[in-house]
């Protein structure tokens, strides 16, 4: 049953959906502000904060200096205090002049006081490549993330789904990092393609997080995939029913908690499983997906195939960065050599 | 003029203080026969104590309230003292216990006791922007709370406590650097590593004030700390405030301190804060009695948390999967909602 | 045939091991340097640079100040003007504080200069737990940092290997992240288990990357595993051999580059695969090396099992501790498991 | 007093980075009509342009040879040009070419040139410790090579850099800090992120001299770099040189600028450091001709060198495969050895 009657037919962009739930939580709670680069007056790099200064002000939509341990300590700090601050590094690939901050302290002060102390922080920042920006502003680094404990992982591949897990984000009392693809964001400059921008209702609401959402339906083969891939996965599978290859997409939405049970129930009914990720292959997403499948019931699985960057740095230049960043052609040809096995 | 009451809440604290390190000292070697093996014992693992640094804690602490956050590093226990954190638990967590302030998960660098608004972090430095970030909550808040951050000589060389200096210096937050400096950070003297002789010079580049208690003396210390807090207090912005204190013990427990001359440590056991102290409330007329009496009551408040400490039960092993996360999960929700979406073209 | 035609019978710890081929290098090349954190007067918090200051001054043993960033940094400045520093984490767990360093210049500037540029650097670190050492100084971060592309990546069981493979590192014209176990060391005051001290020859000798060594062959379940967990799964391999159960271990030795061929050989043989890791569980050693095989040969797998800390940060107290770290008898419990499926 | 050739040298390059930027901002923009997509047309991704901040590199760059390494941030092709990199190759990177310094794999961000000892980092003062270890190298080696590591002045409250200050400080290292100040950090001015007014404030808290030099002007930057730089040759130790500059463009191409008044812009504009060493040079008796002939040799390089560029070959798509690691390996076997041990005991 729908939560309303109407039909939804209201299109936003996926950055103007995740600008919509934080301005929704910001006025509900006032312990809820935002710290980052360049997110006043410029609005966020990507959008994140588009319009955001003029109904909050500075103090908070706070920029910041460029001292990422600072400021995304502070916000452990204030998050300690019991105020709900999200924090934006700007790009996921700057992770390493502040990762203490993220993996030592605001990831583990949960457990490290036996629970006594809570981090309602939200950690956002912006991944991917897809135009030509290298290797130090190109990675996802999902894998990076998600090994480590005490950090909950949320990567949104539609308008719809960005606005929900946003609000779950915001309200979740523990530490959340929320990774959005800058080529799904609809910026400007930066043209997306059209699966991203989605109907979403106007009121708030939220997604639950480890709860994977099959994009697509299918019989023959399952890709599991996440952010920008998801809508790659789907043209793919477009392609693939033309040939009579009906492919199952199931979008992870969250890579902790990580939906092993959807996953499980599709390699059941396809016995095929496609994992497509944009992080380098190994020692991330792929291998873990396909693990927890082999852990769980490797008698379901009849054939296996990892679509990732291959272990390189994002190169510069387009004809290789077309060649490293999985494209719906290369997710088409494992498909099509899983399904042939 | 710091009343007489005072400096026999200082001189309390510092006795307890000092009495607390050397009573774990005792605890924790004891499981170290005949072998010193770190993972034996009552007390396993890393234990960093302080004593000799009790004026810095104190002289800093006694301005504060339940509601000024303070932040330590590896070398916890004294500040947690001066703050008032919660002694019989916070022996529960070096003990390891199931009642202890983090239930056995943290450790005895990984205190917290958001009661007081105590915390720690056993990574260098990493201590100073949560302070600066609780600072801001403060004044997010139109609240009259101050932070502090505690950290090493050593530390001062370390990104996380420069950026934390601008941080706080640019958006003027209520926040007080506080540089405990015993000349030495584990082997390293500090002539080694760092190009400024006093660690109160680094607050010149960042438009802060910086003061330097040169001695050993909780008054001193008391005094200058005041001035520091009462800057924070008023909104009048952060401030640097180093203090020399003297390393008594080595670096951890097990420390063979063969890189240190015995000049070094006969002089740094020479120059004892707690003695100074004494002297002073000695001046002050206060009598042997009083102090007995004083030393008394710290002697046996830590027998008393340490004997309960011991008696507390262990975690059981599957209590390690608690607590990664806030439990129960609160804020967020488990069902997804179903509305009715127009279709669209989702391919790229 | 052997090198030499005495039997070697001299015993070194992997502490002596590691320090004897590290003034090798330095006899032999006057552009190899040490620095770190506590590595000259001290020796090296966990001896790694025992008595090398007597012998090379403090020019060639270097103590630094706590600025991991700028000391590491140095380091990769130093190596691309042609020196060949070796520099010392003196914690794995301190990567935070100086990733940047780490995985964005000294792993990509190879790459990103067309390989104009080379980085002949060693960074040592000490991992893991066992002595109660909580949260912030017991992890191994294997996955961590086998997960970024452009560092190779070292982890030694034994004194032998410790020494050969350091040996390799020092003269490798790569970037080479060498991780030694504490437990390990053999440091007077945590006692190491006898396995990893074995006898070492005289003489500099180089084990080459990419080859993992079988420590025990078997016939019926294979153990691949590193670091301090070869010999618990020695030792669960001889209870288990008890019980009529033969095991083969496989000691990964380096994790970049990874044997594969090694694995998929004892795999194809035993049909049935334990991975077993200190590090946490999810996005890390276990998922890949399911998925490399699952990937590779998925016919070839009966049976598949992951063993290592379970997504949670390491708990301080000894209960806690010793059960998310992974012992001889959850290795044991683990290979029955698969033994009988 | 600088000579006039010396200045005709500065006016060479700083022409030279001028119109090489306006080169490739029109290059930039041509592949981005009608509307802008920042992946489309012959130079993709970010493009960071150095237009009025030409004073400061050649200023600096001038003073040193091909062995003094220089480390650049995101910015870098003025800094490049006035350290002597490779224009050709460095504009066959840019447009992505496998002939380029990093056969098309770093772009603009990312240029190594090793023949010159130039090298950058698109992470914000991450250059900074390289550079220190470049003259830390040198040290060890009893060379008198130097290092300069230039940096934006939003790039100063970064721990990077603060941290190389005592790095550098402490082992007085032969390496200048340059702190091209153009008063914005993409959107953020000066004033709302750092503490200090002056970068070279930061100096007094690290034991280093900090030098400003408060006008556009490319013979102080040389009269002040010399002394930085002199110092750091006669192993004097370090300092930290602060520039005013000015950002003539957008924080890269396609940066709206929404953020930044008029007058700021026209400000910027206005002070221009080429016409304020081209009236110097008049003032010398320089003439319109030699002027024109300097002018036309830098623009025809800029021209011949983008020209050349853009008919260089594309990588392959394999071509992304290599260079992970040094290829082929060197210095590592692949063979291991066989020596007979002793059985020993292997059990925990
Ligand atoms: C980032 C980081 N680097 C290194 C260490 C290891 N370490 C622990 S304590 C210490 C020395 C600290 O010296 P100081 O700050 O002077 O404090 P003290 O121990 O003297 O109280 C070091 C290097 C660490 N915990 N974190
Ligand atoms: C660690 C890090 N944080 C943020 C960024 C994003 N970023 C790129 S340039 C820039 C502004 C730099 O300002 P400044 O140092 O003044 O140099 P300018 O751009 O003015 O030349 C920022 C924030 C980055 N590249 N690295
Ligand atoms: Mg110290
Ligand atoms: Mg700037």
């Amino acid at each position: 049953m729908s939560e309303t009657d109407e039909v939804i037919d209201r299109e936003l962009t996926m950055s103007r959906a995740m600008v919509e739930s934080i301005a929704h939580e910001m006025r509900e709670d006032e312990e809820v502000f935002y710290m980052g680069e360049d997110v006043a007056d410029y609005g966020g790099i990507f959008d994140s904060t588009q319009g955001l200064l003029d109904e909050f002000g500075r103090d908070r939509i706070m920029d910041v200096p460029i001292s990422e341990t600072a400021y995304l300590g502070a916000a452990v700090g204030a998050a300690q205090e019991g105020m709900r601050p999200i924090a934006e590094l700007m790009f996921a690939d700057f992770f390493g002049v502040a990762m203490d901050q993220i993996y030592n302290q605001l990831a583990k002060n949960t457990y490290m006081s036996g629970g006594n102390v809570n981090v309602p922080l939200v950690l956002t920042a912006a991944v991917g490549g897809t135009y030509n920006d290298a290797a130090q502003h190109s990675q996802t680094l999902y894998g990076t993330f998600a090994h480590i404990p005490g950090l909950k992982l949320v990567v949104p591949s539609t308008a719809y789904d960005a606005k929900g897990l946003m609000h779950n984000a915001i309200r979740d009392d523990d530490p959340v990092m929320y990774l959005f693809h800058k080529r799904l964001m609809g910026i400007g400059w930066m043209p997306a393609p059209s699966g991203p921008k989605t109907p979403v209702p106007e009121t708030d609401y939220t997604i639950p997080f480890g709860s994977a959402d099959i994009k697509r339906e299918g019989a023959d083969v399952t890709v599991v995939t996440l952010g920008l891939h998801v809508h790659r996965a789907l043209a793919a599978a477009e392609s693939l029913a033309a040939e009579g290859i009906d492919v199952e997409v199931v979008d992870l939405r969250t890579l902790v908690p990580l939906d092993t049970d959807t996953i499980l129930e599709s390699v059941r009914k396809t016995g095929r499983l496609v994992v497509v990720d944009e992080d380098y292959r190994s020692f991330g997403v792929t291998g873990e997906v396909i693990a927890r499948v082999a852990d769980r019931d490797l008698g379901a699985l009849d054939a296996v195939e990892r679509v990732a960057v291959p272990d390189v740095p994002i190169p510069y230049a387009r004809p290789m960065e077309n060649e490293v960043i999985p494209d719906a052609d290369d997710i088409e040809a494992r498909v099509r050599a899983v399904a042939s096995e | 003029m710091v009343s007489q009451d005072k400096l026999c809440e200082l001189y309390a604290d510092m006795l307890t203080a000092r009495y607390y390190e050397e009573r774990l000292q005792e605890e924790y070697l004891e499981g170290k026969q005949p072998a010193f093996d770190i993972s034996a014992g009552p007390i396993p693992g890393e234990l960093h104590l302080a004593a000799g640094q009790e004026a810095a804690a104190v002289g800093v602490c006694h301005h504060l309230r339940a509601d000024d956050t303070v932040t330590a590093p590896h070398r916890p226990h004294h500040v947690a003292i001066a703050k008032g954190v919660d002694l019989k638990r916070m022996s529960a967590e070096i003990f390891g216990r199931k009642t202890g302030l983090g239930k056995g998960k943290g450790g005895h660098m990984h205190l917290f006791d958001p009661d007081v608004s105590f915390a720690c972090s056993g990574i260098i430095a990493e201590g100073c922007p949560p302070a600066a970030g609780a600072a801001l909550a403060a004044t997010k808040r139109n609240e009259d709370a101050v932070a502090v951050a505690f950290l090493g000589e050593g530390a001062i060389d370390q990104g996380a406590f420069l950026e934390s200096l601008n941080f706080a210096s640019v958006h003027d937050l209520p926040v007080v650097f506080v540089v405990e400096d015993n000349d030495w950070a584990i082997s390293m003297p500090k002539e080694r590593v760092t190009d400024v002789e006093d660690g109160s010079d680094r607050a010149a580049g960042f438009d802060m004030p910086g003061i330097r208690v040169d001695q050993d003396d909780a008054i001193a210390v008391y005094e200058a700390a005041g001035e520091a807090i009462g800057r924070a207090r008023d909104r009048n912005g952060p401030t640097l405030l180093e203090v020399q204190v003297h390393r008594r013990m080595g670096h951890f427990m097990g420390d063979p301190q063969t890189y240190r001359s015995d000049a070094d440590e006969e002089a740094a056991l020479a120059r004892d804060s707690i003695d100074r102290l004494e002297a002073e409330l000695r001046d002050h007329g206060v009598d042997d009695d009083e102090l007995d009496a004083i030393r008394d009551e710290a002697e046996s408040r830590v027998d008393e948390a340490i004997a309960w400490a011991k008696e507390q039960p262990h975690p059981d092993p599957d209590d390690a999967y608690d607590d990664v996360f806030v439990n129960p999960p609160s804020g967020v929700t488990t069902e997804e909602p179903e509305f009715e979406l127009a279709e669209v073209n989702a391919d790229e």
